[in-house]
Order: C-alpha cells, then sequence, then structure tokens
C-alpha cells in the first residue's frame, strides 16, 4: 500500500515541479522582453566612456598631435601593435636637436586593449576612444595611421576607418572622468 | 575613398545604419565593379538578385568557439542582444547545416587543421568571420610558439572584426558587414566559389573519413 | 616533532629553509620517491593536497620540479619540494601520480614542456602539444621549428610507460589505451558540450561509459612561455585570458604575487575594490554557470535567464573597467581606475535585483524534477579524490572537503568579513551545481557588507616604471570562480619572471573527469562536465 | 456550418463532363496531391516562424523581426538559403540510403498529414479504420531516422538514430493506448465520424477524468514521437552534434527540419480532433444563441485555433523544461505511462459500457 502511495506521490509532486516551472516561463512569455536592438537603437546606444575601442590620436585645429615621440608606448607595448616613426629634426630656435613624429601606426587587429600605452604616455598623446564598428572585408585597413607628417604639416586622421566614424558616436565621447 | 564619394550609389542596404556609415565601402564597391566586368545576364541577375537577398538573410553560424570570444557570442545570441532578430540564432552543431563559422577565440597550431577540416565540412556557400585580435593576428599571443598568427593564413576571411574580445555589438555589426556581402555576390556562376577542385574535394573528404570517425 | 626535524632526521642531505608561510626543501631527483612516500603516508606530516606541480628549467643546474604541498588536516603545514635534475641529457624523475593523483596530468605537462620523464607514470604522452611536436617550448634553449603542420591528427590510442630494468636503467614499453573491439567515440574538440575546444576519446558500452581519455592542448597558447619574455607590467594583462570568467581573480592573483615579493603595501581602499570586484566577477561566472548547465541538459529558456541577469553585472563591471570579459583592471599597486560613481549604486540595484532572479532559477531548473532526477549521484567524486586530484573551488566543496582559499588563507579583506564556506556531502553533480547557487548568495552578502564601507586612499600605489621582483621563489592563491588559481614565480631579479606558473583551476578537474564519469551514461558525461564547469583556456594555458 | 462536400463534388461533376472518369479522378488526385503539399510546405513556414518567435519570447528576447515585417520573410529567406545550399554526399555511406532517408520521413509525414480533417467535408483521407492508419503511417518517419543514422556513417548519428528508434517505439504504445481510449468512447475510428460526434461537445469532457488522462498521456507520448524537448535526444545538441541529421546539409536537412515540425503540427491536429472537437465549433448544449455564433466562425477556423494552441503548449513544455536521459524517457513511458494509459483503457472501457458519459 505505501508503496502504491509513493508511486502516486511521486507523480504529483513532479507534476507539481514541472507546473512550477511552466509558470516561471509562462510568465516570462507576457513580460516586457529585454533585448536592445542594436541598429536600430544606434543613435542612442550609450556605450561606457572607459570601454577601450580604438586607439585614437587626438590633434589641434592645426593638425598638431601632443606625441612627441618618445616611443615609449611602442616599447611598452606588449604585441607590437604600435610603430612610432621619427626623426631627429633641429629645432630652429634654440638649435637643439629634437625628436619628431613622422608617422604613428596603429594595428588593431593586434591590439589587446591592456591600455598599458596609454598609462605610459608621457604627454597623454594618445587615448582610446568608444567606437566598436570596425570589421572590416580588409585585413589591411585594420593597420592604422594615426598621425603621418606631410611635408611639414601633419594632417588629420587618415585612414577611411577612422574618417567613417559615424558622428552619432562621437557627440557622446567624454573626456574621461579620471 | 574619393571614388567611393563620387558615386554615391548604395549598393547594399541594410536596416537603420546608412550605406555611408559602413565601413570598408570601398571593397564592396571593387567587387561588385569585378562582376559586371565579367558580364551578368539579366535574367540571371535578377534571380540572383532574390537568392543573395534569401542568402544575405539567411546565415547560420556554426557553433564553434574556442576561447573568450566565444562568451560575447553567446552574448550576442542570448536575450540582451539577440541575433535572432537578424534570422542568425540557428546556429548549428553540425558543419554539414552552417553557412558562415565565426572563428571566436585562438587558434593554435593544434587546432588549427581541426578548424580547418570544419571548414571543409561545411557546405558550400559558405564564409568565415575572424573574430577578435587571436584570429586575425594571433592578438596577445601573437609571439607564442603555439598560436596560428591570424586565420587568413588557412581560410579565405571575409569579415574581420577587431577586438578583444569584440564587445556583441561589434560582433553585430561584424554579421551586417558580412550580410552586405553576401547580397552583393552572385549565385550563379562561381565567383563566390573559392573552393578546391572536385577531385581535391573528394580527396579531402576521404582522408577526412579515414582520419577520424 | 616539527615538519622541520622530521625530513632533516630523515634525509639529511635535503636542503631545507623556513620561510613565513611554508616550508621550502630542496633534494636531489634521486631521493624523491623516497621523500614523497614519507609526506603522503606519515601520519604527522600527511601532506595530501598537492597544490601545485612546476617544472623548472634552471640552465646549468639541470631541470628540476617543484611541489607544492599541503596538508588537509592543518593548512598551517605548507612545504615546497624542489627537486633538481642534474642530469639534461636524459632527464629522469620517479613519478609521484600514484600518491597525488593530481600529477597525472601535471607530470604530462612538463614531460611536454621540458621533456623530463616520469619513471613509473602510466601514461608518458604529451599534453598539450601533437605527439609529432619536435623539441619542449618551455626548455630556455628551445627554438620553434618554422612552419605550421596542417596534417590532420591521426587517431593513435597508443601511450608509452617507462619503468626500470633490473639494473635501474629506464626502458620504455608501449600499449594500447583501449582495447581492439572497444566502440569508441570522439568527442570534441569542436562539439557543444565541451565548452570549448577539449576532445575526449571515450570508449562506450551501449550508453554506458567504459573509459575516457582527455586530450587538451587544443587551446594551448604558451602564456607561461610568452610571460617569461614580458615585463610584469605586460604578464598581467595575458592571466585576463586563461580563466577568462575569473579574469579579475586571476589578475588579482598575479599581481598580489609580485606585491608580495615587492613588499608593496596596498591602501585599503584597494583591498575593498578588488575583493568586491572579484565578488562580482565570482557572481558573474557563477551565473554564466547556471547559464551554460541548464544549456547542457537542454533546458535552454534558463540559458537566457542566466545570460540576461549576467549583463546586469557586466554592466557594472564595465562602467568601472572599460571591458565586459577581459578587464584590464588590476595593476601592480592596485587599480587601474578608481570606481565609477554609479558604482555603489548600481551594485546596490543589483544587489535588490538578483535575489528574485535565484528564486526564479530555483522554481524552474533547482526544483525541476527532471533536473534532479538527472542530477541527483551522478558523477560521484569523494572527498579522498578530490583532494588527491587537487579539485579545489566548488566541483571540491561538493565532495566535503572545505577548500576555500578565501578562509585557508585569507587575502584582500576577506578576512574581516563574515561569510559561510558552503560545504555539501552529497559528492554529485547536484551538489556541485547547489554549491554554486548558494555562493552567489554569499558573495551578496560579501558585497553587501564591503560596498558601504570603502574606505577613501589611493586607488593606485605608486610603482616605478620598470618593476623588478627580487631573486626567489613565490607562490600565491587566490579563490578563483572555480578554484584555487595560484601563481607560482621565480625571479631571478630581471624585469621579466624567470619562471611564471599558473597553476590551473580547470587541470585537476580534468585529470579526474575519467574517475568521476566511468561507469556512467554518455548524457550524464555532459551534466558532469557541466557540472565541473571548467574553462578551457585555462587547462590548457 | 458550410460543408466543403460540396464544392468537391461540383469539382468532380464538372471534372466529369469533361474527361472521362479515370482522368477526371486522376486530374483531382494530382490537384489533391499539389494542394496539399502547398499545405504542408505553408503549415511548415508557419510552425517553423512560431517555433522562432514563441520560443524567444519564452526567452526575454524578441526572435526575428528584420526580414520583413515583424521578420515575417524570415523564412521565406531560409527556404532560399536552404534550397541552393550545397547537398554533400558522404563519401563512406550508403548513398542509396543515406540519399532515402529524408524521402521517406517527410512521406509518412505528409501521409499521416493528409488524414486531418481540416473542415467539414474537407478530408482527403478519411475511411473506417482512419485513426488506426494515421497511427501506422505516422510511424514510417522512425524508419527514416534510423536510415539516416545508421547511412551516414557517423558515430553520433548512429547514437541518435538508436535512441530515436527505441523511443519512437516505446512511445508509440502509450499513444496507441490513448487514442484507443478515445475510441472505446466514441465508438468508430473514422475521423469524420469522430468530428461529428463531438458536435455535442468535446470527448475531452464527455469522457471527463478518463478522457482527461488519455490526453495528458497523449500529449506527452506524441511530443517524444516528436522527438521534440524534453525528449529531443536523438538530436540532443549537446550530446550528440545534431544526433541523425548530423551528416545532412542542404535540402536534404532541410526535409528533416521541415518534417519535425509539421510532425509537432500533425500530433498537436490529430488531439485537437480527437479530444477537442477538431473542426467542430464550441458548443454547449441548451444555449442555441451561443451555438449559432459560434458555428459562423468557419471550420477550418476552429480545427488550426485549436491545433496552434496546442502546438504553443508543446512548445510551452519544450522551451521550459531540460531534457530527460534516455533511460529516464524509457522508464518514464514503461513504469508510468503504460501502466496509466492501460488502468485508464480500461477504466474508460466501464465508462463506455455503463454509460457513464455525458
Amino acid at each position: 500500500m505505501e508503496n502504491k502511495k509513493t508511486y502516486l506521490g511521486k507523480i504529483a509532486s513532479a507534476i507539481e515541479s514541472l507546473a512550477t516551472g511552466m509558470g516561471i516561463t509562462g510568465k516570462e512569455f507576457f513580460t516586457p522582453k529585454v533585448t536592445e536592438c542594436y541598429p536600430e537603437n544606434r543613435d542612442t546606444l550609450y556605450i561606457f566612456d572607459r570601454f577601450k575601442g580604438v586607439l585614437e590620436m587626438p590633434h589641434d585645429e592645426n593638425g598638431n598631435s601632443k606625441c612627441i615621440a618618445c616611443g615609449m608606448c611602442q616599447t611598452v607595448c606588449p604585441n607590437d601593435a604600435i610603430v612610432v616613426d621619427s626623426e631627429m629634426v633641429e629645432d630652429e630656435a634654440s638649435g637643439k636637436k629634437k625628436k619628431q613624429l613622422v608617422k604613428y601606426e596603429y594595428d588593431l587587429g593586434s591590439c589587446m586593449y591592456c591600455n598599458l600605452c596609454v598609462e605610459i604616455c608621457p604627454t597623454d598623446a594618445i587615448r582610446f576612444n568608444t567606437g566598436f564598428e570596425n570589421a572590416v572585408f580588409d585585413r589591411s585597413l585594420l593597420n592604422m595611421t594615426l598621425h603621418v607628417a606631410k611635408a611639414g604639416t601633419a594632417k588629420k586622421e587618415e585612414t577611411s576607418v577612422l574618417a567613417d566614424k559615424p558622428e552619432a558616436l562621437e557627440k557622446k565621447e567624454k573626456p574621461d572622468q579620471k | 575613398m574619393e571614388v567611393g564619394k563620387t558615386k554615391k550609389k548604395e549598393l547594399v542596404k541594410i536596416k537603420s545604419i546608412p550605406y555611408k556609415d559602413f565601413k570598408n565601402n570601398d571593397y564592396l564597391e571593387e567587387m561588385v565593379r569585378e562582376l559586371h566586368e565579367n558580364g551578368v545576364n539579366v535574367v540571371v541577375g535578377a534571380l540572383d538578385e532574390a537568392i543573395n537577398w534569401g542568402r544575405g538573410n539567411s546565415l547560420w553560424p556554426l557553433t564553434f568557439a574556442t576561447s573568450c570570444c566565444g562568451i560575447e557570442f553567446m552574448s550576442v545570441g542570448a536575450a540582451r542582444y539577440d541575433m535572432a532578430r537578424f534570422g542568425l540564432e540557428v546556429a548549428r552543431a553540425s558543419p554539414r547545416q552552417a553557412d558562415f563559422i565565426m572563428v571566436a577565440g585562438t587558434i593554435t597550431d593544434k587546432m588549427a587543421p581541426v578548424l580547418k577540416r570544419l571548414y571543409d565540412q561545411m557546405a558550400d556557400p559558405k564564409y568565415v568571420i575572424a573574430v577578435g585580435g587571436c584570429t586575425i593576428s594571433g592578438g596577445p599571443f601573437k609571439h607564442s610558439y603555439h598560436v596560428v598568427k591570424g586565420i587568413d593564413q588557412i581560410l579565405p576571411v571575409d569579415v574581420f572584426i577587431p577586438g578583444c574580445p569584440p564587445r556583441p555589438e561589434a560582433m553585430l555589426y561584424g554579421m551586417m558587414q558580412l550580410q552586405r556581402k553576401v547580397k552583393l555576390q552572385r549565385f550563379f556562376g562561381d565567383v563566390n566559389k573559392k573552393e578546391v577542385s572536385e577531385k581535391e574535394y573528394e580527396e579531402r573528404m576521404k582522408r577526412d573519413m579515414t582520419a577520424n570517425s | 616533532m616539527s615538519v622541520q626535524n622530521k625530513i632533516s632526521q630523515q634525509f639529511p642531505t635535503a636542503q631545507i629553509e623556513e620561510k613565513s608561510d611554508r616550508l621550502i626543501v630542496s633534494i636531489n631527483a634521486e631521493l624523491l620517491r623516497e621523500m614523497a612516500v614519507m609526506l603522503y603516508n606519515d601520519k604527522e606530516l600527511r601532506f595530501d593536497f598537492m597544490r601545485s606541480l612546476t617544472g623548472m628549467d634552471w640552465g646549468e643546474a639541470g631541470f628540476g620540479v617543484v611541489y607544492h604541498l599541503e596538508s588537509t588536516e592543518d593548512i598551517k603545514r605548507q612545504l615546497e619540494l624542489k627537486v633538481v635534475i642534474p642530469d639534461r641529457e636524459n632527464p629522469f624523475i620517479d613519478t609521484v601520480s600514484d600518491l597525488w593523483k593530481t600529477a597525472l596530468l601535471n607530470e604530462r605537462e612538463v614531460y611536454d614542456y621540458f621533456g623530463v620523464i616520469f619513471i613509473g607514470h602510466p601514461d608518458m604522452r604529451r599534453l598539450y602539444l601533437r605527439s609529432e611536436w619536435k623539441g619542449f617550448p618551455l626548455r630556455k634553449d628551445y627554438v620553434r621549428a618554422e612552419g605550421l603542420d596542417m596534417t590532420n591528427e591521426e587517431p593513435d590510442d597508443s601511450t608509452v610507460t617507462w619503468y626500470r630494468d633490473k639494473n635501474g636503467v629506464p626502458r620504455s614499453r608501449r600499449y594500447n589505451l583501449f582495447e581492439s573491439g572497444e566502440y569508441v567515440v570522439n568527442i570534441g574538440p569542436q562539439h557543444p558540450a565541451t565548452h570549448g575546444v577539449l576532445r575526449f576519446r571515450v570508449s562506450l558500452e551501449g550508453e554506458f561509459l567504459k573509459k575516457l581519455d582527455v586530450h587538451c592542448g587544443y587551446i594551448h597558447r604558451g602564456v607561461e612561455k610568452l610571460c617569461e619574455s614580458m615585463t610584469y607590467q605586460q604578464t598581467i594583462s595575458l592571466t585576463d585570458r586563461l580563466d577568462y570568467l575569473s579574469s579579475l581573480q586571476n589578475r588579482h592573483a598575479l599581481c598580489m604575487c609580485v606585491e608580495k615579493a615587492m613588499g608593496l603595501e596596498l591602501s585599503d581602499r584597494i583591498q575593498y575594490i578588488r575583493t568586491i570586484m572579484d565578488e562580482l566577477q565570482r557572481i558573474n561566472s557563477h551565473l554564466l554557470f547556471f547559464a551554460t548547465f541548464c544549456m547542457d541538459l537542454g533546458a535552454l529558456t534558463s540559458f537566457f535567464y542566466g545570460f540576461r541577469d549576467r549583463e546586469k553585472i557586466l554592466d557594472i563591471l564595465e562602467e568601472t573597467t572599460g571591458g565586459r570579459l577581459t578587464m584590464h583592471y588590476n595593476v601592480i599597486g592596485g587599480v587601474e581606475e578608481d570606481i565609477h560613481p554609479n558604482f555603489v549604486k548600481r551594485v546596490k540595484e543589483l544587489l535588490a535585483y538578483l535575489p528574485y532572479a535565484l528564486e526564479e532559477y530555483r522554481k524552474v531548473f533547482t526544483e525541476n524534477i527532471i533536473a534532479k532526477n538527472r542530477l541527483i549521484g551522478v558523477g560521484h567524486l569523494s572527498r579522498e579524490d578530490a583532494i588527491s586530484f587537487g579539485a579545489t573551488g566548488p566541483t571540491g566543496r561538493g565532495s566535503n572537503w572545505a577548500c576555500d582559499v578565501r578562509k585557508r588563507i585569507p587575502y584582500g579583506v576577506y578576512d574581516k568579513v563574515d561569510f559561510k564556506e558552503i560545504v555539501r556531502s552529497e559528492c554529485d553533480s547536484y551538489a556541485r551545481y547547489l554549491i554554486r547557487m548558494d555562493e552567489i548568495k554569499e558573495s551578496m552578502r560579501i558585497i553587501e557588507t564591503l560596498i558601504d564601507n570603502i574606505p577613501e586612499g589611493n586607488y593606485r600605489e605608486k610603482t616605478k616604471a620598470v618593476i623588478r621582483v627580487p631573486e626567489g621563489s613565490y607562490y600565491t592563491a587566490v579563490e578563483a570562480s572555480r578554484g584555487e588559481f595560484g601563481v607560482y614565480l621565480e625571479s631571478r631579479g630581471d624585469k621579466s619572471p624567470y619562471r611564471l606558473k599558473f597553476r590551473s583551476t580547470g587541470l585537476p578537474l580534468i585529470a579526474g573527469i575519467d574517475t568521476i564519469s566511468r561507469g556512467e551514461k554518455i548524457a550524464d558525461l555532459i551534466a558532469i562536465g557541466a557540472s565541473l564547469d571548467y574553462v578551457v583556456p585555462d587547462i590548457d594555458r | 456550418m458550410f460543408d466543403f462536400s460540396i464544392v468537391t463534388s461540383s469539382i468532380h461533376a464538372w471534372l466529369s463532363e469533361y474527361l472521362s472518369q479515370g482522368l477526371a479522378i486522376f486530374v483531382e488526385c494530382v490537384a489533391v496531391g499539389i494542394g496539399i503539399l502547398a499545405l504542408y510546405a505553408i503549415i511548415a513556414i508557419i510552425m517553423i516562424y512560431m517555433e522562432r518567435k514563441v520560443c524567444a519570447a519564452f526567452q526575454c528576447r524578441i526572435g526575428p523581426v528584420r526580414v520583413g515585417p515583424f521578420g515575417l520573410f524570415q523564412l521565406i529567406a531560409d527556404v532560399i538559403k536552404m534550397l541552393i545550399k550545397e547537398i554533400i554526399i558522404i563519401s563512406h555511406s550508403d548513398k542509396f540510403l543515406y540519399n532515402l532517408a529524408p524521402y521517406v520521413v517527410i512521406v509518412g509525414s505528409v501521409l499521416a498529414f493528409a488524414c486531418l480533417p481540416i473542415s467539414q467535408g474537407l478530408e482527403i483521407l478519411d475511411f473506417n479504420i482512419g485513426v488506426f492508419f494515421f497511427l501506422a503511417v505516422s510511424s514510417i518517419g522512425v524508419i527514416g531516422i534510423l536510415l539516416a543514422g545508421w547511412s551516414s556513417n557517423n558515430k553520433f548519428s548512429l547514437i541518435g538514430a538508436m535512441r530515436s528508434g527505441s523511443q519512437m517505439i516505446s512511445y508509440e504504445l502509450s499513444i496507441g493506448l490513448s487514442v484507443l481510449t478515445v475510441v472505446a468512447l466514441a465508438g468508430t475510428m473514422q475521423f469524420s465520424e469522430i468530428v461529428a460526434m463531438q458536435s455535442s461537445g468535446w470527448l475531452l469532457f464527455k469522457g471527463h477524468i478518463p478522457a482527461v488522462i488519455a490526453f495528458v498521456v497523449y500529449l506527452i507520448a506524441a511530443n517524444a514521437e516528436c522527438n521534440r524537448g524534453p525528449f529531443d535526444l536523438p538530436e540532443a545538441e549537446s550530446e550528440l552534434t545534431a544526433g541523425f541529421h548530423t551528416e545532412y546539409s542542404g535540402m536534404h536537412f532541410g526535409l528533416f527540419y521541415v518534417a519535425e515540425f509539421v510532425n509537432l503540427f500533425i500530433v498537436s491536429a490529430f488531439a485537437a480532433t480527437v479530444f477537442l472537437g477538431g473542426w467542430m465549433p464550441f458548443h454547449v448544449s441548451g444555449l442555441d444563441g451561443f451555438n449559432r455564433i459560434m458555428d459562423y466562425i468557419p471550420g477550418a477556423l476552429w480545427f488550426f485555433g485549436k491545433s496552434f494552441f496546442l502546438v504553443w503548449v508543446l512548445m510551452w513544455i519544450k522551451w521550459t523544461f531540460p531534457r530527460l536521459r534516455v533511460d529516464q524517457i524509457l522508464q518514464l513511458e514503461w513504469k508510468y505511462l503504460v501502466p496509466i494509459g492501460l488502468v485508464n483503457l480500461s477504466i474508460m472501457a466501464l465508462c463506455a459500457v455503463f454509460g457513464w458519459h455525458f
């Protein structure tokens, strides 16, 4: 008799546990969904400002950056993602020899976002922006040139990847809270 | 880039993102130009368009993940980012049924033949997305003795998504890039087949079967 | 009699050095077997838990193996056994895998890295690299052969074992792991249930598992070798990618190890932040565990619930650290950036939300009769085996072994907070699952006590641009999401480590999976694997 | 209630005017064949779309939305993709059986589909042992699955197929028992008559307790019969990659995929027909006004409404529970469902004999 009771008891408790489970999923069926529609919400999407997307080198209106071509970032990078090309230029005023940036190359495809380069930079010439739309068909586009000196005047960010940066995202960038 | 701007023609439309906001459009323009040079029959062209619309909107990924990027790939599939919106959620565990492989995570020397085999096992037409630094260049493990320095050495990669790991939105963006590419290809003709000859294919299959079951 | 006296009495040639936290004993390879048997069996010593086994290349001095031993009876009994193998040409050493089963895979790892052969080990194959691989990568004089081998691996189930003949000369013998006629199924490396790229060769009898052979190395990235050529600041970013679900904790371990070695004092604020972050990471990891566990058992909807709630934690972490998975947050001497102004508020919101989520998990999965039937009594791992395999973390605690590093050797501010170490005695998959669910609650309690009391102070202490660690060997462990994550650092005073070994949390679990799953059904293998919750890149490193 | 037999007989009469009797029947057969295949395809598309949307809703996400309005064209895209996808022939497989298997599965499924009375007079196969025939043809599918698993020359496929075989054959018994229970009540095996006798009330209510038990047992067993979760062992993704169809690609895989979903519809529709009155509107005896309003809703709508409701319930079950283990599945069948079914059948027999039903 007892055996039979447990047999039926088992069925009852099983059905009960299954019903609770179905109750939960049934409730979720009707609750609003949590999905964020990424491409649709592109204009309102907020990316945390500490998120590291792409390394960038801000330039002032004359196309000059703060980089002094010391090459610290290149040394500290674990991945050789940064190549600083510099030359020695004689300063006309003082006559002293000074390093000047010729080309600043950055390989987005190798970067591991460890932030060591930004940290070590003595002049805060580089920083990470929050751009994440970087997928491309052509590997070589991930090799970016952040700075290039052309006939004396440095030109602003050159590569198409950076130039294409959507304005919507640019607006939301705020200075670091640090 | 200048040339691309003068054309100003929207080759392919993706909902919610204007054509000009996409990166690397010149690649697509170049691709389409090459296709046109080969000459397309109008009827076939129209049919192609319909087919490519279907193919572009129905890309089923292979569940393949080796490391960190795989977790983000799972996030893309999960509720918050939900790649089902794009019809991409039918992740197939069997390579025979998948359309593209998201290589998410480091590929090591030991894994490389396996990955190659998985790719070979997939049915045509098939695509490869390289996700994250490791698959693009070896990433953090670039100097390691046991890591492949970029899977483009072993597979024809269609889209590169940089990041370590790329955030889910970046992955979605990469998938949309792939959709754009697929929609512009021609199904008829062999443009999209970067494949081996029939004979070598058979040979490889044979090797597959004997190597492991 | 103290441990020290006992050893010096038995082995007069052993060099003993006493450190504040452990005893360092150096011996020659011939003595190892005798010493190991004594350490393991002696009633007063009883070093039954091998924390870590590290291979070494000491250059001129030969190869070496370093064993970190602990007694589960008295955690004060800590021993670091350094064994030197002077013969570089024919490095032989006796196995200890019959005493500590965790050595089964660890010794294979040492063989793989250094070519040191363990006599008496039943299965002396390479662990990570392919059998055709030339050279032993972690030797200091290793040069990688050019080219990528794209040939398919041949399914070879034969292995080699070494023994000493009558004259004491080492000889090898080949044998097959599986008998002919066994139905051997290959699971992995690309298989949805292996959580990455792990490969099992499974011998089946109907649906029952007869034997299981693990193949690792499909994501072996050579992190330890890489570290030897990197500065300390650079090495810490690699730890994030080992067990990417414990990235903060892993990094905590390495930073702590270097800080300890340098004698760097940290402000309380750093300790608090690190502890809170570790616990957030643990919740994150356990939620992911819940999600994948349910997925492996076929409850796909629960998978989505787990991920849904995990995103809330990721948001908090991302806001402060700037990363969702690889956070790059801890640095040597503190944390990279101070906590975000929103941090405290958001954490509190999370703490308010989580109980609701946990209740939902309980109703939809934990209490579910199907889940219970599939898990209770499945995958038995006895306490002895857990200790022997070194299966720490929730797995060990599910086998009634209180092995929480946070309690054993407190770090951070764990000695200041009151929390329970969850231990269960059922030893099955369900216990391992429940422990993780309960640990979420404990982590919440820890965060709750700490979040309001984060003291003011530096979030980052000043360090030199080039960090040099004083000569010596250091071992530090933290309780990562899935067990003890240890860092063994040997420094020669350079700006990069001489040898850096990470004690994997997953390798002991994998070592034990054959024992756990034998005689169970193939579907149970999936449940067992899921309940162990290993992360493959952490195993392969 | 509109009777479709008027339409069909008028078409027949019209055709017979121009053609000989044999030819007319032949033309009708072809037309019906095309019609049923088209309907089958439409149902498949609806089912898959529904599955994807419903499971998304259970999982706090929104499912396909970007292809067409509400993602409605998603499935069309999938079909196009599927059709042009390469069909890989495995070199070490039994090619004939390997190619045959998906068609066996689909034929069984289409035949079973043909049995269902969609509306009054709109039934394709309707004869005195209809229920029996339905059970027979719906079990053809298992042969296809076994063939697929065996001929693929893949160990995972084989295990999946073997699991499937043992599972489906076992659960056939429960389905049979629960259907017999209803047949005992209805006293006929012809679908049209079973539906007709429910005009006064659905069999689920007429047969009260034993019918409800039979209904529940049937739902569980039918779920298992379709290899749907929590009984989706043959294709348990986390264990066996994709189970018996691991090696299939392109449209061959598509056929398995489609058959799986349509089978789900078929078993639901069968349950709707036998237990819930099929196309028969919801009637409450005594409330004539209410009954008349109900009659205005076309029968096909009733039929599809009930069927899809049951499909939704089965999806709800699938997306809630974890998967059972193979021995537990058999245990559930042999230790619980079969004894319950047998006892239930005898109770129903008593009820039928003594008239203890409504």
